[in-house]
């Protein structure tokens, strides 16, 4: 019988090594993995480079796994927020790499590596400074941009629910990046509300297959409280 | 002359957005359009978080941490609406989907070019989110903006001085002074606030515009 | 109100032009279109371009279609089967035009075309008659083929329910192909069992969104007799 | 010597097959793997038509058109399983996320490159199917044929002659005299059927086989 529950957080999380690159789901913190990113600042690992949409909001997440200065780069969209300033600070520091991604093409970047394209022609950013000493090419009259899949060792995501096999379902907009991590990165590790009974997810509705997560944590009904 | 208010420029925008149609809203000034849609006619507004069918605010105390929209403010999802991941909701706006998409700008150039998401200012922090991706996407990107900074500058400019966001994407600028439409030919006037003449918006813009306004 | 439903299948495709780029949806018969073609075959628009994974089975659908003579050219991966006897006859003839793509090309193309990519580097293909002539590239040590999007006019497809926004689910594996093509034609056109009202489908369940639809018509309860 | 019959080649695949892989069976030979998988192990086959978790043919009558599987003949969904889109499938193939495909071969080269897809005969109908997407895909490529044809010429060769399918991506075959493993250094016997030398190996397949066989 395949059960890929694991029994906490912690044990999860256990092999993510020094300077691996992590994926962690989440658009701010609607979908981000708090439990997994609590478990791996615990864990200690170092040197790690990040990707995710943002760079940490307000003191816990990714903002705190920042704070505990085990990252050594992030690659993301929009790290500026206004409450994103233990990111701010070590950047200003100089003690943290940024390469910042559009949004669109961090997606189809992480999308590409899970679906094994070499490189994928983009139309977003064009002529701009994100766009700048790399590879353009015209294509029936328009102008794209040469961009390389984003791969990782680690996915960390949040879903709803999952079943042993790890299919998952998600809520509402905390799906974000969570189904293409899932697909990127070597090791998926899925945190959900809880784990349904193989079977009670329906067939037509599961959004993440089984074959894209490694492992899942049942974290309770901890939805996170309006900050 | 009577400068249009911020609610006023976004009843302007909301005239042009037919029932049926396809639209993101960027973060800020934007947002405001759609308290001007009409309640009537069914528009389609799209997050690109992964929603499509946004509805308003929910009220106080019902917020859900889970539903949100690209400002990362609580939404509701109007019936009939639905989710879906990154890489879907920006496969709608690469691939042409959207039909409208109103963006705020720093700057915006005679033909169209987008600035919009850096002022190019040495220690400020980059970011970019979703603005080169819906700068480059939707079927028309409408600009909505002050037009001219709070030092008097124009902010429709002969050619972007900041960093561009995309280049010859914006199709129409509305602003508290005057509507353009912007191509090819560089900037037409197509309406202006009462007791502006065009001779003064082109000084105030530096800009040979062409007059398409249409007399009432 | 925005209500996407069309009366008739007739009524539905009744704009498609003579040279028309169509996808039509299907992995053999499953997921075909039939009443949708049958109104094609009805409405006798020529010069088509197909683009299905097949060549048509039987007398049916895409191979009553092929029949008719309306088909200039046909992109697929796999034409050849038991009972594509119409188009191996119009073949052998030199009465069609064969693009053959790899199944996994065919999707990722079609798939590129919606997300409005310039174009790909899959590592399908690569060495064999079926890239002969094609750009190549090595990247991170693996060869790659560079294929491009494979865009329509019109996309004929079928799904189990869709309401007036065009939102759809399919059923089982007659899901295939629906969802991509939906997203690469300027128009789409979904035969449905039925339209149920708005708010029917769950928003986490929406395989398709309305955004990709354009038109859509209530079949009736005709699920396919097994042949 | 006793040549293995279909179902103990079919049998002996199944052998290597652990608990919890994710494993596509081609068309054909392949297909008859799924009968001698061990009932008590969970082993996930996907079809590249868009589900994952696919169980055995339906009860006689119980045949659904919209539940197949790539050799378009009715199958059943395990409890567990799910359906996605074709993009999505073969990403799954494409992406590396399978860990073992099973592909019948009409040449193996020694080196694993695969031709299973076209004669070369020039009047024939070229159809490819899924086969070059597999074949490259998954992180093991097995392949199953008789090594012989029915000329008695081999099938696994110094280098096809045959139009390609992948390069360099069979990791292992499985024929009715002996299973070969393939790699830089050329093919290695590691098993033969009992009576069979690895000389009378060689001679049949005109190639200067490693013995990686292990006494029993």
């Amino acid at each position: 019988m395949i059960d890929k529950s694991v029994a906490s957080a912690e044990a999860a999380v256990a092999d993510i090594f020094d300077g691996a690159r992590v994926m962690i789901g989440g658009f701010g913190t609607a979908g981000m993995p708090d439990q997994l990113i609590d478990a791996l600042i615990a864990h200690g690992a170092k040197d790690l480079t990040i990707i995710n949409n943002n760079a940490g909001n307000g003191d816990t997440g990714l903002a705190a796994l920042l704070k505990a200065k085990r990252v050594r780069k992030i690659v993301c969209s929009f790290p500026r927020q206004s409450d994103s300033y233990h990111f701010d600070a070590l950047y200003h520091a100089g003690e943290i790499e940024l390469e910042l991604v559009p949004q669109g093409n961090l997606a189809a970047r992480i999308q590409a590596a899970g679906a094994g394209l070499g490189a994928i022609y983009t139309p977003t950013g064009y002529g701009t400074l994100l766009a700048d000493g790399k590879e353009t090419r015209e294509i029936d009259g328009r102008q794209y941009v040469l961009e390389y899949p984003i791969h990782a060792d680690f996915a960390l995501i949040k879903a709803l629910h999952g079943d042993r096999w790890g299919n998952l379902v998600y809520r509402k907009t905390a799906r974000n990046f969570g189904p293409i991590m899932a697909m990127a990165a070597k090791c998926t590790i899925a945190q959900v509300s809880d784990i349904v009974p193989l079977g009670a997810l329906d067939p037509e509705g599961v959004v993440t297959p089984g074959i894209f997560v490694q492992r899942l944590v049942a974290i309770g009904n901890a939805v996170r409280a309006a900050a | 002359m009577n400068k249009l208010t911020r609610d006023q420029m976004a009843a302007r925008v909301a005239l042009d957005i037919p029932e049926g149609a396809y639209v993101n809203l960027g973060i800020g000034l934007p947002t405001k359009v759609a308290n001007f849609l009409p309640a009537d006619k069914e528009i389609f507004l799209q997050s690109e978080n992964g929603l499509l069918g946004m509805g308003p605010a929910p009220a106080k105390g019902e917020e859900d941490p889970d539903l949100i929209n690209a400002g990362k403010q609580p939404v509701t999802l109007l019936t009939g609406g639905c989710y879906f991941h990154h890489a879907d909701s920006f496969a709608m706006m690469r691939g042409g989907h959207l039909d409208i998409c109103v963006l705020g700008a720093f700057q915006v150039s005679q033909h169209g070019d987008l600035a919009n998401w850096h002022t190019g200012a040495p220690d400020a922090i980059p970011a970019v989110g979703g603005a080169m991706d819906l700068a480059i996407g939707a079927k028309q990107v409408f600009v909505m903006m002050d037009l001219l900074t709070k030092g008097g500058d124009s902010k429709l400019v002969a050619e972007c001085s900041y960093p561009l966001t995309g280049l010859r994407c914006v199709s129409r600028v509305y602003t508290d002074l005057a509507v353009f439409d912007l191509g090819a030919n560089g900037a037409s006037v197509i309406e202006m606030v009462d007791g502006l003449s065009i001779d003064e918006l082109r000084t105030l813009t530096g800009l040979s515009l062409n007059d398409a306004t249409v007399s009432a």
